[in-house]
């Protein structure tokens, strides 16, 4: 799945590969907390719904967050609201991975200036890993997040905090370049 | 087929290793074994699967072809997740809640016979054994949902303990018809007397012209027993966030989760054993071709008794994905008002017709 | 109203509905604004409100039976604030006015038509919430939209808005 | 043999014998349990949270707490140009676009006395149609998920995106259009577009008599709203409840045609009010046969448009559009007629800036919510949900 495939440095036989078992399991049943907060719940739902069908996934959406690993937060964060965002973080069991989707979430998007009453990105109260640009994304956009998100995981280790392993995903990032420029000849010839 | 009766499991009880019941241990291992195979493959996974499909979609497609690693993929992951006692939780409770759901779901599989040839005890009150242990399970939601401390888990846990203790009487008169056209409660007696060369013919159901009331009342009896829709108001998610289970993460909701399909199968297969003659087969001996006779025996009657308790499963989640949920005192008058007079009814027909007609 | 452009039908409706309000209350009420696209007229003793309300809704001639909108304005240059009620006669009479009231910008109050239309209810705690003016008699007075320990009141021309909230930064 | 009641006790029945109060009978003692319900939770669509005070399973009283997705819209109307808030209207009640772009293009036309094309307005009455019966198409099926039924909000999820793709496919983006301007459109519709909603509507036709049947047809559906959430009409009325919810309350009364606007009179269709034949006039079952009604009426309209439609030869799409929106001094009151209600802009404007003195949005869902407590009261938890869903909601317009 994605861009490109892991290839997990083989220093730890063993490790690497109860490592790669057990990150096949994480990326593989991400069950997002159901919880919309606004115009992003709707393309949400729709992403969960017939035509894009998360599921293919595994992605399969639980209401408590409990049972949760990944919060899709979904629409505008207002003052108000981000103390339950905080709480319903709070309330997730790790490992879990927070996806901001769309640009209100992200850093305030349209009311980015005059919503006083808007947090500007949620990246203030809780750490996000994956972010999802777009007003709002399309469901499309958002199977690429989630995407990201399977990559991250991938990229984990026994002994490996969350930030190396952002580090390793950069660092194995490939150029999308080379595939433009393979797809610009495919369309030419 | 009486002489081979039991044999298996007789012979497996015998076997002893170093001083050690290890026939046992494989006995009760037998049932567990299948039932994770079960709840794995085609409990978890078809019923994602088949919602799928009802509702236009693929259902699970990229974990293994055509997704059937996934509920292994789940299991796993849930493993791993961190294993939250909230502090204002029962400890005792919680965490010993799950337990007996789980055990409770899984013990009555000692009396399922799963073919002429195995059955796990061969209880003289299997039956009666089998609907009492439906109601541990009771116990656990019960302890689960009050141990949580949260007030959704409460709601849940109190209407779960409400529908299936009210349920467990029309569930158990209508057991009773079957129990009472067979004239014996233990469960592998009951298949027997139900075989012979005509096949379905010889099932209860068909035995009597009232005999298919009590199925109909049993199979929706046993739908709110196991909390599947319409009947899942425990668990109600538009309603209860999760019910009785909302703060268990990690393992122990897995647990829950496996109980649940357990219980599922368990319901299934004690309807097809009471009235659709478990693991007899039920293709007719049509002159010449003996087509019972040829799919009758160990294998062949572990084959049907599956096939059945897969066929009802379906059912449940056919209803489960077509059907909304019903209200709680709609729930509680469809038990009282309807279901149980109409048990009662069909106990009492159902005497008549075994003491006056043949 | 200008000379020579004909008024329209609804227009003329609001006016004759102006007229009984006039009639009963007198110098209580402004005179009659009749432009096109909104035709108001002001309620000058804003401590008869109530009194004219019940009677806008209760008048034969009037059966204002429906309260559109509520919306509060601020005026700097006056140095008051107000409110603009819409109403509306619906499935009765079929015509529609708005009146204005206005109040001082700070501790200003007004009375409040909760008693009369449950909608008033909710929007008279929207603009206590975004203006701050004071609705006397309302049953549940508080603040609808922004947090109960929101500073200001947002919608106020001079409004500016906190540093932080709880420990959160508030602007970007 | 007297009754005493003592508050959290329950009630305990007592009788005297001698001198001693003997204890015949004692109930449960009871307390009332605050449910907070919200502002995450799977029925609430959004972010809604409901402060209930519930005895057991029977809710005494249900206090709505709004604000949690308060965006402050009516402060950033004030601080951009008037065509700039166009997409701000899109995101007040983002199921509907289209028709939220219609009513505050309307309202700031009115203001400026603009006179709109002809095509424009067939066009902009089209995709506002196709949009309320999306918009339509969410409310039942989350009705559905509310009441336990999964399957219809696929079903409607997978007929939406085709409206969802027409959409797109004229205004360049899925919910959030930005595509009805004050005195236009961003740009005309593509050359096939008709051809396509003509194919949309003989598609979808049959579709709506498969949730028919799916929905209303299904006893424990009818059951579970038969009956439920009753408000008569002149509560309503007073309540200021608008569009399918004053309509499933009996009123005959759709801005369409009682107060028409645009093209609408020279449309013919029907305004759908309950019949009371299956349903309680004013409960929750009737709010859902006037929006499972409406869009069949918005498929006749819809129908119609496509035939009167003027040819778009030599038609631009912006010609209307004024160079500088500047209106004289002056406020408006105006409104249309969204698929969750009315809609009404209240715009001031002083007659020299390019930005709205006072731009204030009455929504329709705020309003309708504001009856929440009074229709809640001894309800089940159960039946509270099935009230909030008959509501519809959408949070972005109620907290705006």
């Amino acid at each position: 799945m994605g861009l490109h495939d892991a290839a997990i440095t083989r220093h730890n036989l063993l490790v690497t590969s109860v490592d790669n078992v057990l990150n096949w399991a994480r990326l593989s049943s991400l069950w997002p907390m159901g919880f919309g907060l606004a115009c992003c719940a709707i393309e949400m739902m729709a992403t969960n719904a017939s035509n894009y069908d998360l599921e293919r996934f595994g992605i399969f959406p639980r209401s408590s967050p409990r049972q949760s690993d990944l919060m899709i937060v979904a629409g505008t964060v207002t003052m108000k609201m981000a103390e339950r965002v905080i709480r319903l973080y709070e309330q997730m069991p790790e490992p879990r991975y927070v996806l901001s989707m769309g640009s209100c979430s992200n850093c305030g998007g349209p009311y980015w200036e005059h919503g006083y009453h808007v947090l500007k990105g949620v990246d203030r109260v809780i750490p996000v890993d994956v972010y999802v640009p777009g007003c709002p994304p399309r469901p499309e956009a958002l199977i690429g997040g989630l995407m990201k998100v399977q990559e991250l995981i991938r990229m984990e280790q026994i002994g490996l905090s969350r930030s190396d392993a952002l580090k390793k995903l950069e660092e194995k990032a490939l150029d999308p370049r080379s595939f433009v420029e393979r797809e610009r000849q495919v369309v030419q010839a | 087929m009486g002489n081979s009766l039991n044999a298996w499991s007789e012979a497996l009880v015998g076997f002893h290793l170093l001083g050690l019941p290890l026939g046992l241990i494989i006995l009760a291992a037998i049932p567990l074994v299948f039932i994770a195979l079960y709840s794995l493959t085609y409990g978890v996974y078809g019923e994602r699967k088949i919602s799928a499909f009802m509702q236009d979609r693929l259902g699970p497609m990229e974990v293994g072809k055509w997704g059937i690693l996934q509920t292994i993929a789940d299991i796993l992951k849930l493993i791993q997740k961190e294993d939250i006692l909230p502090t204002s939780a029962d400890r005792f409770l919680f965490v010993i809640g799950p337990g007996i759901l789980f055990v409770g779901s899984f013990m009555a599989y000692a009396v399922l016979p799963f073919s002429p040839a195995f059955i796990g005890a061969s209880l003289n009150v299997g039956l009666y054994y089998a609907i009492g242990i439906v109601a541990i399970e009771v116990v656990g939601i019960l302890a689960a949902g009050w141990g949580s401390n949260n007030k959704w888990s409460l709601y849940g846990a109190v209407r779960s303990v409400a529908q299936i203790v009210s349920y467990e009487i029309p569930a158990a008169l209508a057991l009773l018809c079957g129990a009472m056209m067979a004239g014996t409660l233990d469960m592998q007696q009951i298949n027997v007397l139900q075989s012979g060369s005509y096949g379905f013919a010889h099932f209860y159901l068909f035995h009597s012209p009232i005999a298919w009331l009590p199925f109909l009342i049993y199979f929706i009896a046993s739908l709110a027993e196991v909390n599947r829709a319409p009947f899942d108001i425990p668990e109600a998610e538009s309603e209860l966030v999760a019910g009785y289970f909302t703060e268990y993460s990690g393992m122990k909701f897995a647990v829950i989760f496996l109980a649940e399909y357990g219980s599922m199968f368990m319901v299934s297969a004690i309807i097809s054993v009471v009235f659709l003659g478990g693991w007899n087969s039920p293709l007719p001996n049509l002159g010449s071709l003996a087509l019972n006779t040829w799919t009758n025996g160990p294998v062949w009657g572990a084959f049907w008794m599956i096939m059945k308790g897969f066929f009802f499963i379906f059912v449940q989640m056919w209803l489960r994905w077509t059907l909304p949920r019903l209200r709680v005192d709609q729930l509680m008058y469809l038990c009282w008002k309807v279901l149980t007079p109409f048990a009662f009814v069909s106990f009492v027909l159902t005497a008549i017709w075994e003491i006056y007609l043949p | 109203m200008e000379e020579g452009k004909a008024v329209s039908q609804s227009v003329q409706e609001s006016a004759a509905a102006y007229r009984v309000i006039q009639e009963q209350f007198g110098a209580a009420v402004s005179a009659f604004d009749a432009n096109e696209t909104m035709p108001f007229f002001e309620v000058v003793a804003t401590g008869r409100w109530v009194e004219i309300a019940l009677f806008m809704r209760d008048h034969a001639k009037l059966k204002f039976n429906s309260m559109a909108c509520l919306t509060g304005a601020d005026y700097p240059a006056e140095n008051k604030v107000g409110i603009i009620c819409n109403f509306e006669s619906l499935a009765l009479l079929g015509h529609k006015v708005a009146v204005k009231l206005k109040c001082d910008r700070t501790g200003g109050s007004l009375p409040s038509l909760s008693c009369l239309w449950h909608t008033a209810n909710w929007h008279e705690r929207e603009v206590f919430d975004l203006f701050g003016i004071t609705f006397t008699g309302h049953p549940d007075l508080r603040r609808i939209l922004c947090p109960d320990d929101w500073e200001g009141h947002p919608l106020l021309k001079d409004y500016k808005v906190q540093q932080s909230y709880h420990g959160i930064k508030v602007p970007y | 043999m007297q009754e005493l009641d003592t508050v959290g006790q329950g009630s305990v029945r007592v009788t005297r014998k001698s001198d001693k109060l003997v204890i015949l009978e004692k109930d449960l003692a009871t307390e009332q349990m605050v449910l907070a319900m919200g502002p995450q939770h799977p029925s609430t669509h959004g972010v809604l949270k409901l402060e209930c005070l519930t005895d057991g399973e029977v809710i005494t009283e249900a206090i709505p707490c709004l604000g949690y997705l308060h965006r402050c819209f009516e402060k950033c109307c004030e601080n951009v140009d008037y065509p700039a808030i166009v997409p701000y209207t899109d995101r007040l009640d983002y199921l509907s676009g289209m028709n939220s772009e219609f009513a505050y293009a309307m309202a700031v036309e009115k203001l400026l006395d603009l006179e709109i094309p002809r095509r424009v307005e067939f066009i902009r009455v089209l995709v506002a149609e196709l949009n309320r019966i999306a918009s339509h198409l969410v409310a039942i099926g989350t009705y559905g998920i509310d009441l336990g039924a999964f399957t219809p909000f696929l079903f409607c999820f997978r007929d939406r995106e085709i409206i969802l793709g027409l959409l797109e496919w004229a205004s360049g983006a899925r919910m959030l259009y930005n595509y009805i301007w004050i005195g236009g459109l961003a740009n005309d519709v593509p050359t096939d577009f008709s051809k396509r909603v003509r194919e949309f509507v003989n598609y979808f036709r049959p579709k709506t008599v498969e949730l028919q049947n799916l929905l209303t047809g299904n006893e424990i559906f009818l059951k579970r709203t038969y009956g439920i959430g009753i408000m008569p009409a002149e509560v309503a009325i007073n309540y200021g409840w608008s569009g399918p919810m004053r309509r499933g309350s009996g009123v005959k009364w759709d801005l369409r045609r009682n107060d028409p606007y645009s093209i609408y009179p020279e449309l013919d269709f029907n305004v759908a009010v309950p019949d009371g034949k299956n349903s309680v006039i004013g409960d929750c079952l009737s709010r859902h046969l006037v929006r499972a009604l409406e869009m069949e009426e918005s498929l006749k309209i819809i129908e119609q448009c496509l035939d009167k439609m003027p040819s778009s030869e030599g038609f631009n799409s912006r010609s209307a559009i004024p160079k500088r929106i500047r209106p004289k001094a002056g406020e408006v009151y105006s409104r249309a007629e969204n698929p969750r209600g009315e809609l009404g802009f209240y715009i001031e404007s002083d007659g020299k800036s390019t930005k709205p003195v006072r731009c204030k949005a009455r929504s329709s869902c705020f309003v309708n919510l504001s009856a929440m407590k009074d229709l809640s009261k001894g309800q089940l938890i159960p039946d509270l949900v099935a009230i909030i869903g008959s509501i519809d909601i959408v949070l972005g317009e109620v907290d705006r």
